[in-house]
């Protein structure tokens, strides 16, 4: 059973009553949750993030399932996500990602085997200036090419196991 | 009071109308699905589109308000386009399974298309798949496939019984209305949501394939499930009843009903009807015409009831008209009798109100029954009646038992306890399962009509209500006025009905079946 | 009302009639005679019509590949038929895809005018018409035709398969 | 050449800080106009011509004269939820400038009368969350927001939302919807934000460079912001200048610029050996240019609607002659099919329906008719639905198969593309 944290629950508290509606605080609190729950927010997540909310589940999961940003499987310790728009399209993009595919030997969507990485193919992420482009967990990593990709990726592995 | 034109016509409207309104005031064909006249609007299908003159471009009915001057049609060609458009989108990705959806026959989709199609589909890709037969709790059964995604359901549940179960979950042509988790969808309005889906995404369990629409007939009347008096729709054909819908009241229910309310047709059918009257004189149970029975006891007893009157006790439920009580009460008072007595079960919670339909009181006429009562010598309660049964002060007693007995917990005992006396008249809609146990030498149960059969009034909370007769399912059975008139040794006039046959739609299939 | 005209001379005697219709049984019992081949009628039950295949005779119900019915229970045969000879009841499938079955389906043919509109309205070619015409029975129950009869008796061996299945519509996501 | 008006400091790393921006004459301009009748300020935008630079074009001043006068509480929003493919302009301004969008939203605020903003911005941008949440706790700790700003008498609070990935949360209802804590679906108008809006209270949204935009407008009065630009479209704007050019970027330039020189002298030009094909002037949703139309138009509202496209939010996407149009349409219908809120039929249905026919041509199965239905389907989505996310679905589609119909008959009759000869089947998604 999924529980928040203390330090979780006072932050649920104090979303709550920071905007005008209770309901407004349904997507901070998602992420706190997705924090806290290995990066994907579980359907038992969501029972307990509304009554805790005191809000009808089915608003929180409306919420849940309209954005992109939560996970609604469970990820790898590394979330790759190329962007497949029309600039890094243009730019390569897509084969990178299918080069990523075969490095770690998944598709998109799954976990690698060591559970380090999940790749996915997201839409247009605001760098098509330095396209292609991936971002990683919360960083953005610009003008790659397939080769620094995969270094990129490896080095934050090995910083991530230590 | 803003004055528009639709199609050519001028119309009055209320201030603060919107267009549709107006198209529905005049009864001109206007498509829609999302907008429902008891839900905020949603704007989300774009198919009530309208050319107003002087607009930019196409509007949609249902969010322009009705101005002065406007001058609005849905009959051009441009907005005839839209329409037929409007249609190929909700269709591309609609499943055909019209012969096993429930909603066949009333459907809004099928309305459209006869209406605005009637072509081949263009779309030849794959059609997004999505799940079917979902389970919701105990009254309804969720298809996303077939669902359009208007969201009537889903603003009933945030609007009017702000239960908040359902939601639009995922987005683009993804979307799939549901309830989080698949949670049972079991508040006590559920099955309004049934009603206002205008394709058959959401079914309700107890309807489910017990019969296409187009066999059934329907016709209003009242339901008599609580003394809000709804008024309903009452589906039937020559099986008999087959569901309740709600029908529009502003002053009594708006559109909707309760989910309990929907169940109440059962107790009129067939299979749980006294069909014949019944006599026990003491040894063994015989069998007889309602009529016949009533005057056998216009022979028997109507002298003996005159000459006894003290010794004469008449119970009265919250489940008659009117009308019959006016005239049992008459009857009663010409004879001499002065003790009636009121029975109900649901005493204690007469006065409590969910603050939208159901009340506590689960008698459709209470206060029509207490105003009578006001008239003579008023009511006493049933424990007095037992008490004098018992202690024999009473022995002769009438019951007027009711016809919903799921309201009634102590039917049975209260029918025990009064068999004790010595003359025992049951008036009754319902059949008789372990009625053989009288206590009585003398006891005729005589079969009555439920509020299907007959026409009269109710006095309910909020309004004095007519309703008229529907259908017969049982053919014997008497009204109590009817009865009164018998056992006071009249004859019943006829009055023959011709009632015009009503089929539910003029469908395609029968109408068309000369041509094929 | 106008009377009808007395027959008199010749026509009002019975007997010159008598020997016309003789004489015509006469000569074509000789001809029959020398030239069986012929002759019109058949010697049923030896001999039996050889009807065209459009024949509409007894009705079948059709099955799945499973075996299991075809058919819908959508009551489009029910709808049009002309005779009301059709009696279906649906029921509930436990897989989902199915969804809606008959749990009975009987046809009365005693009163079908074996129209075939059944056949034409069935969306799912689940009713189809076929070439039996031989259909005794001792009884009047024995022509209330019940699923058992109209999808499996012995001649159908097994069933007749639909060309139309569930799984593969699905598939090819109609 | 560039005109560096907003983007004149970006390239300093203390511009960043409040002190760095201090020095650099920051939130003079605030004092400047905390003396100022906040109508006059209206009125000031509006005679300076600023117009929303999110992509609508519509003038910000007239924006803010629908408010109504009733007194009743009004918000601010600003968006800087940036997703309109080829756009990255805000995300550099809030990690270099964070202060300047916020100078200019207390300035529009106070010009509004509100006492309550929010900023709106989408979740992927970290980098800029973290800029723009360091920057609001120092403009709290120095006074800058709260309680009597630089003792006016002007109380204001200024907080960050941040999204969680939906492209139409950028349509303004639909920012006001996820605001709220509902789905991002775009409501239904009327009733406009300005009179009915987050929480039913009159609401105003603006573009982050809109906003952005307003510090200049006081800085140099009115006839100094309108000394760039023509006429109709005035000032400065950033363009996000995206694809096959040698050096992509933002780039400030005064509007009536000619695209030519934009992309051919600023952006450094296609690579070579290759040449210019087509352009996306505003950012994927707007029509899209053949090069000859590219090269003779400017770089401002009217023009551009004079070729019926739009000027968007400035995302000037550059396709040169390697690219295969069916398949780049393939992309962009995949992404409106994506982000489409499901709300509306025509949208819902209609964006699945092209991305379903462009992605049967792609694969080869696709017949001759299939592009008259997207014709069809795109002309019907179009004007039909709430918000113009289907409008921005149909209009790619319909002027990408207008001006490059040989190659989708080409890939229809042959299973393949004509500029790379191969099939794109496996390629795509």
């Amino acid at each position: 059973m999924f529980k928040l944290s203390s330090e979780g629950e006072a932050f649920v508290k104090k979303e709550l009553t920071r905007y005008e509606t209770k309901r407004s605080a349904i997507i901070p609190c998602l992420y706190k949750v997705q924090e806290e729950n290995d990066g994907w927010v579980s359907p038992e997540s969501v029972e307990y993030l509304a009554k805790l909310m005191d809000l009808p589940s089915a608003w929180v999961n409306e919420v849940l399932k309209f954005y992109t940003m939560f996970n609604q499987k469970p990820i790898g310790k590394l979330h790759v996500q190329v962007c497949c728009n029309i600039s890094c399209a243009m730019n390569g993009g897509r084969e990178l990602a299918n080069h990523l595919n075969k490095e770690f030997n998944i598709k998109d969507g799954e976990i690698s085997a060591d559970g380090n990485v999940t790749i996915s193919r997201a839409e247009c992420l605001g760098s098509c200036g330095t396209a292609p482009m991936m971002q990683v967990n919360d960083n953005y990593y610009e003008d790659l090419t397939p080769a620094t990709a995969v270094d990129t990726i490896k080095s934050l592995i090995v910083k991530g196991s230590v | 009071m803003p004055k528009l034109t639709i199609n050519g016509t001028e119309v009055e409207v209320k201030e603060g109308a919107t267009v549709i309104e107006a198209f529905k005031k005049m009864n001109e064909d206007i498509a829609h699905y999302c907008w429902h006249p008891g839900l905020s609007i949603a704007g989300v299908c774009r198919l009530c589109m309208i050319d107003v003159e002087g607009a930019r471009g196409p509007q949609i009915a249902c969010n322009t308000l009705a101005k002065e001057g406007m001058v609005v049609t849905n009959q051009s060609e441009q907005i005839k386009d839209i329409v037929k458009w409007g249609m190929d989108f909700h269709l591309i990705n609609h499943p055909l399974d019209c012969p096993i959806c429930d909603q066949a026959g009333e459907c809004g989709l099928q309305e459209q298309y006869m209406k605005f199609g009637q072509y081949d589909p263009e779309m030849d890709q794959p059609k997004v798949k999505k799940r079917k037969v979902v389970d919701l709790g105990e009254k309804i059964v969720l298809d996303s496939e077939r669902c359009i995604l208007c969201s009537r359901c889903v603003r009933f549940t945030d609007e009017v019984s702000k239960t908040k179960e359902l939601g639009i979950f995922n987005r683009g042509d993804r979307s799939e209305v549901g309830t989080f988790a698949d949670k049972p969808l079991n508040n006590k309005y559920s099955l309004n949501t049934v009603d206002i889906c205008p394709v058959g995404a959401l079914t309700s369990k107890d309807f489910r394939f017990r019969q296409r629409v187009w066999y059934l007939k329907n016709d209003d009347t009242v339901c008599n499930g609580c003394s809000t008096g709804c008024n309903v729709k009452v589906y039937y054909n020559e099986d008999g009843l087959f569901r309740v819908t709600p029908e529009y009241n502003e002053d009594v229910n708006g559109y909707w009903m309760c989910d309990e309310g929907r169940d109440i047709y059962k107790f009129a059918n067939k299979d749980q009807r006294l069909l014949k009257a019944k006599k026990y004189d003491g040894s063994s149970w015989q069998e007889q015409t309602a009529g016949k029975a009533m005057q056998e006891l216009h022979h028997n007893l109507f002298d003996d009831v005159k000459t006894n009157c003290s010794k004469v006790g008449v119970v009265f439920t919250g489940q008659y008209t009117n009308e019959e009580y006016a005239d049992a009460m008459q009857t009663f008072k010409s004879l001499g009798v002065a003790s009636f007595f009121e029975w109900n079960d649901t005493a204690e919670n007469v006065n409590d109100f969910d603050d939208l339909l159901i009340r506590g009181d689960k008698n459709p006429n209470t206060k029509g029954l207490q105003d009578e009562a006001a008239n003579h010598s008023g009511l006493k309660k049933l424990a007095d009646a037992i008490a004098a049964v018992n202690s024999g002060q009473i022995d002769t007693i009438f019951v007027m038992a009711p016809e919903n007995i799921a309201v009634y917990p102590n039917y049975q005992s209260t029918y025990e306890a009064l068999s004790k006396a010595k003359n025992f008249i049951w008036f009754g809609a319902n059949k008789t399962d372990g009625f053989e146990k009288t206590n009585s030498q003398n006891t005729y149960l005589i079969p009555m009509k439920s509020y299907i059969e007959k026409s009269g009034t109710f006095s309910g909370a909020k309004a004095i209500q007519k309703f008229n007769y529907v259908t017969t399912i049982v053919a014997g059975a008497l009204t109590l006025s009817e009865a009164m008139t018998l056992f006071q040794g009249k004859e019943i006039e006829f009055e023959l009905r011709s009632k015009p046959m009503k089929t539910l739609k003029n469908n395609h299939f029968t109408s068309n079946r000369g041509k094929l | 009302m106008s009377k009808a005209p007395q027959p008199s001379g010749l026509s009002n005697w019975y007997l010159p009639g008598i020997f016309k219709g003789l004489w015509y049984t006469l000569t074509n019992m000789i001809k029959n005679i020398f030239n069986r081949k012929g002759m019109p009628t058949l010697n049923y039950p030896e001999e039996k019509y050889n009807y065209s295949p459009r024949f509409k005779g007894s009705h079948v119900l059709t099955v799945k590949k499973d075996g299991s019915l075809r058919c819908t229970a959508c009551m489009l045969c029910a709808t049009n038929c002309p005779a009301q000879c059709i009696t279906i009841e649906a029921s509930e499938h436990e897989d989902p895809e199915v969804e809606k079955f008959p749990i009975k389906y009987e046809i009365d043919v005693l009163r079908c005018v074996y129209c075939g509109f059944c056949e034409e309205a069935c969306p799912v070619d689940a009713v189809r018409m076929g070439p039996e015409w031989q259909t005794p029975g001792l009884a009047g129950s024995n022509f209330n035709y019940d699923i058992q009869k109209l999808a499996y008796r012995a001649n159908l061996k097994g069933g007749i398969q639909s060309s139309l299945d569930d799984k593969e519509r699905h598939e090819a996501g109609i | 050449m560039e005109t560096k008006v907003l983007s004149e400091h970006y390239d300093k790393p203390s511009f960043k800080t409040l002190s760095g921006y201090k020095e650099l004459s920051g939130y003079e301009d605030l004092a400047k106009a905390l003396k100022m009748d906040p109508k006059k300020i209206i009125e000031d935008v509006k005679a300076a011509g600023l117009r929303g630079r999110g992509g609508a074009g519509f003038p910000t001043g007239v924006k803010w004269g629908f408010l109504p006068d009733n007194g009743e509480p009004r918000y601010l929003l600003c968006n800087a939820d940036e997703g309109e493919p080829g756009t990255f302009k805000d995300r550099l301004m809030m990690e270099r400038a964070p202060h300047q969008l916020i100078e200019g939203m207390i300035i529009s605020a106070f010009a509004i009368g509100s006492k309550k903003s929010y900023i709106y911005i989408r979740g992927e941008y970290n980098e800029s969350i973290r800029i723009l949440e360091k920057a609001l706790k120092e403009a709290y700790d120095d006074g800058l927001l709260g309680k009597n700003i630089l003792d006016s008498g002007f109380d204001h609070d200024m907080d960050i939302y941040v999204g969680a990935g939906a492209y139409i949360c950028g349509e303004e209802t639909a920012m006001i919807s996820s605001l709220e804590g509902l789905k991002g679906q775009p409501k239904l108008k009327p009733p406009f934000p300005a009179i009915e809006g987050y929480l039913k209270k009159p609401t105003i949204v603006n573009n982050v460079e809109s906003l952005a935009a307003v510090k200049y407008i006081i800085r140099d009065g009115v006839d100094g912001y309108r000394k760039y630009g023509t006429e109709k479209s005035a000032g400065t704007k950033l363009f996000s200048v995206s694809g096959n050019v040698v050096k992509p970027g933002n780039y400030e330039i005064p509007l009536g610029m000619s695209m030519k020189e934009l992309i051919m002298d600023i952006a450094g030009g296609i690579k070579p050996g290759r040449k210019l094909k087509a352009v996306i002037p505003g950012g994927s949703s707007t029509p899209i240019l053949t090069a000859e139309e590219a090269l003779k138009v400017d770089m401002d509202y009217e023009s551009m609607a004079e070729l019926g496209t739009f000027l968007g939010s400035g995302a000037v996407i550059v396709i040169d002659d390697s690219n295969c149009m069916v398949d780049l349409l393939g992309v962009l219908m995949h992404f409106y099919h994506h982000e489409s809120c499901g709300q509306c039929t025509p949208c819902r249905e209609g964006t699945g329906w092209l991305n379903k026919l462009v992605h049967s041509i792609l694969k080869g199965e696709a017949k001759m008719k299939d592009l008259e239905l997207i014709n069809g389907v795109s002309n019907h989505m179009m004007g039909r639905t709430i918000c113009a996310l289907s409008d921005a679905a149909a209009m790619p589609a319909l002027s990408f198969l207008k001006k490059f119909r040989d190659e989708f008959e080409y890939y229809v009759k042959e299973g393949r593309s004509k500029i790379k000869g191969v099939s794109y089947a496996e390629v795509n998604h």
